[in-house]
């Protein structure tokens, strides 16, 4: 599978399966199109040569509903979090379960118990253009794994957040590995895959010269 | 079309949820029914001016048209005789509904600026005149000419085209400047909620890709942005349409006396056309922001 | 009032650099072209409207207004006498342009609706028709018919009252119709464009915010913003202007033979009044846009 | 001097003076005030009590072009970096001395150089929203510097760049530094400062429980 914007090749001949409950860090310098890599992965690009199966379904032949579907199963955490500025941020984490129609009285009490781990418990009414860098990607975080995905997609997740935050951070994805979820974490921050290494079998990728590879215990 | 019927219900029976992913307000959203609102109220003139244009035109049509006159000029011996062939005639003559002879006294009132009041009139050889109301459908001018000529050879007829033309022309083209306003501010008010539509999208573009991004379906999105605009045009027409039949109603309103313009207003059924301003104002909002939104929708995956 | 005319300088001399910092293009933008452009074009129409009323009011005035009539009956003996005296009599009254007794054949043409061609109007006890046409002070009517009563007794004094007045008063609220829509799109058009420049300024939140953050001036960011704007908005209004004239133009164009109506355009000097609708819609662009951008910016420190 | 956003009180009891010439970190958990703190450094935010001076002129009595002029003295990364997206990175830039009425041949050189030095050389063409989140964040540090400012302030500055890269950025830092500007970063990240002290005479400010500490040398 290959990848690229306009005119240059920005990924090239990538084959990579993901395989249900696995753990994943993808790292690379900046700019060398982990993002990229990321949106192939929940169907906000396509290909621009080779396939690419999401759930065992080509995402060429997915319509709009599918994709919409599709995400359901799929929790992102964009780089660039991005909420609805005029609802709550506790609205906001529950929008994925509105927008899917569900929102029954358990997911509520779910919402309460990831607010507060996430350290946002006191902060549910805040509005987002009121909240700090690190309180929004703590939100986009919850937002992501609300309706426990099959799989979450996490860009840069603790970039703006401190060391204790950032190990609670993984210390919940790390939980919902071990209920079955595939994590996809992208990061720079070495000592946060250090760290991971000790709890989780993970696997690291490296984005270098427009090929994927799995990076060695060269860490 | 199935489709269409099914998404004017979503926007009636509406949906709570799906209704707060929408910012409540900002400007473009008051552009939206501003716009609706204002060219409502201008429609609502144009509807007037049309209306009291049409009106008038009937007036003038029907003043003249549904008359013409009879003169008979003959010597004072046959006079009597000649009028009664002429009215015989015209009650026979198909399109005519009543003809009837002036009395000595009309006829020296509608003499009486020209000669004052002491004229000698049967001393004159002033003619006879006869008064023709037509039916709706008229008569055939040439033919009863003809037959006059014929049977009552001291009658002239005067159907009154000279004077009918000109009016039919100045009440035509009223009419048609009125259709011609309406058309043009329908015209604008559905261009102007279309672009401010438009707008109120493009101005929440973040809305719609966060919320296509956790899963949200492209109806769904669509759906919450076409009742809240919908809703919003149609108040907005509804308020302005109301200002618009105020503003009509309290203009000076002397109206019997104008004579040749009825006053501009709405009479008896004329009251129901503005009506639809406010509902026609909804439908145009809802293909517009139903086409803008698969429109924002389409740039995103 | 000296900062206007510094922001109005800046406008039209322009910088390219801080012209650079507005977004080119967009929906909101493209609303403000629009808004200005519809706006120009009705705002054409009601133009022509009222001024077609205007001059519909002027025609009917005139026609009617600066002539009347004196009607002398008199024993046919003294008619003569009485006629000569009315004629000297109006010569010497302050209002009257030219005072001339109708002819034989003038008054026998005027008859011949009533009596047929064939008339003896020598032989009749007709009056003399004296046909006055007044100055456009006009006379003093009162004090006419006194002296009139004094000097010629078998005179009437016809000043045509009667039918003026419905006409004037029709021909005044078509007139008043014409202001009250000009009003009332020229209301709108303002209303819209200041809208469309605040929506435009709200979809531009962040232009601002990132100008301000790297040291511009609140002038320097208000003056990209108004310039673009009000060019905008001239641009628009000049193009809605343009074929707002054309369609007047190319209206079926039947105007003399109306009769009632003058055709509905531009006359002479009418020309210039749609040309002032582009700077008009400018300036208030310009001082909505200034207004806006003033708000936006007073929320950032 | 203290600040909170509506009731409750944010920071309390600050005072602090920053010397010309001196490099500071600022650190402290996610939500602590950072951001804040720097705004009120800059003068997006008026202190709700005690006074701010800035270049020696009290924040309460400064209009709005003084603010402006202010700026232009103090250059300022945001964590949300945000730009004119209709023009090019470049003149994005550029914005700085084009707002001021600057912009000579002279800057034309030095926006290449820096521009190279950020590591943008090639994408000085690209349109904001085509970045990468790193991109984006190196691309406001040039902006931030090229007016060459007295004072220098970054938030996170290195959030999103690989830890080569944000060497880098730490290095052009201390590069103005030595030149005499003034720079405060506030970070979370414990390994940059750790580097940065041993080119460079850092002080490390910490925010927490509301008051501001200077950290002593417990990294
Ligand atoms: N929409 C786009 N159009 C053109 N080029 C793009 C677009 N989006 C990203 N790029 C370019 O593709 C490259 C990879 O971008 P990407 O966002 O995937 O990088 P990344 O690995 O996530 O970097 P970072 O760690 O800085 O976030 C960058 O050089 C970026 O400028
Ligand atoms: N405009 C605002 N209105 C109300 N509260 C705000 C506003 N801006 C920030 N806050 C709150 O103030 C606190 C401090 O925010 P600030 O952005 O200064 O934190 P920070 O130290 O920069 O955190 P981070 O490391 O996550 O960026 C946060 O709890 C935040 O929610
Ligand atoms: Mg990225
Ligand atoms: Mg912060």
């Amino acid at each position: 599978m290959a990848y690229g914007y306009g005119g240059a090749e920005l990924l090239s001949d990538i084959s990579l399966k993901l395989s249900p409950g696995s753990f994943h860090f993808l790292t690379g310098p900046s700019g060398s199109g982990k993002t990229t890599f990321l949106k192939l992965c929940y169907g906000a690009l396509t290909a621009t040569s080779g396939e690419v199966r999401l759930f065992g379904q080509d995402v060429r032949t997915m319509n709009r509903d599918d994709h919409a579907l599709t995400r359901r199963r799929i929790g992102v955490v964009h780089q660039d979090c991005q909420f609805l500025d005029h609802l709550p941020i506790a609205d906001n984490i529950m929008l994925p379960l509105n927008v899917s129609g569900r929102d029954d009285l358990e997911d509520v009490a779910n919402l309460k118990e990831l607010m507060g781990w996430v350290g946002l418990g006191k902060r549910g009414d805040a509005y987002p253009p009121t909240l700090s860098g690190g309180e929004r990607q703590r939100a986009a975080l919850a937002r992501a794994v609300i309706m426990s995905p099959d799989v979450v997609l996490a860009d840069e997740p603790t970039g703006n957040v401190d060391w204790e935050m950032s190990q609670r951070l993984l210390q919940l994805l790390i939980e919902l590995n071990r209920m079955g979820k595939t994590i996809m974490i992208a990061t720079h921050d070495m000592n946060l895959i250090r760290a991971a290494k000790n709890n989780v079998q993970a696997r690291v990728l490296r984005i270098a010269n427009r090929k994927l590879q799995l990076a060695g215990a060269d860490l | 079309m199935s489709k269409v019927v099914d998404h004017l219900k979503g926007v009636f029976s509406g949906d709570a949820q799906a209704d707060r992913v929408v910012p409540p307000s900002g400007f473009t959203a008051r552009l939206t029914s501003f716009a609706a609102a204002t060219m409502a109220f201008l429609t609502v003139f144009a509807l007037a001016l049309s209306m009291a244009s049409g009106r008038l035109a009937m007036k003038w049509g029907d003043e003249l048209t549904h008359s013409s006159t009879l003169r008979i000029s003959a010597p004072a011996g046959q006079m009597a005789d000649q009028t009664a062939a002429a009215l015989r005639l015209l009650e026979t003559t198909p399109g005519v509904a009543t003809a009837r002879a002036l009395t000595s006294d009309e006829q020296r009132a509608l003499l009486e600026p020209w000669f004052g009041p002491d004229l000698p009139i049967d001393a004159l050889p002033v003619p006879q005149l006869i008064e023709i109301q037509e039916t709706d459908e008229g008569y055939d001018a040439a033919g009863l000419r003809l037959r006059l000529q014929a049977e009552v050879p001291g009658a002239v007829l005067d159907d009154h085209t000279r004077w009918r033309k000109p009016l039919q022309q100045a009440a035509g083209r009223l009419r048609m400047l009125g259709w011609v306003s309406i058309l043009l501010i329908g015209a604008t008010t559905a261009t102007m909620i279309t672009l401010a539509a438009n707008a109120a999208l493009a101005a929440n573009a973040q809305v719609i890709s966060v919320l296509r991004l956790v899963g949200a379906r492209d109806d769904y999105i669509a759906q919450a942005f076409v009742r809240r605009f919908t809703l919003r045009a149609l108040a907005g027409a509804a308020i302005g349409t109301a200002a618009g039949l105020i503003a009509v109603m309290i203009l000076p309103a002397a109206q019997e006396k104008g004579g040749f313009l009825t006053g501009l207003g709405f009479q008896g059924m004329g009251w129901f056309w503005p009506l639809l301003i406010p509902p026609l104002a909804a439908i145009v909002a809802f293909f517009a922001t139903r086409a803008a939104a698969r429109r924002a929708l389409s740039e995103l995956t």
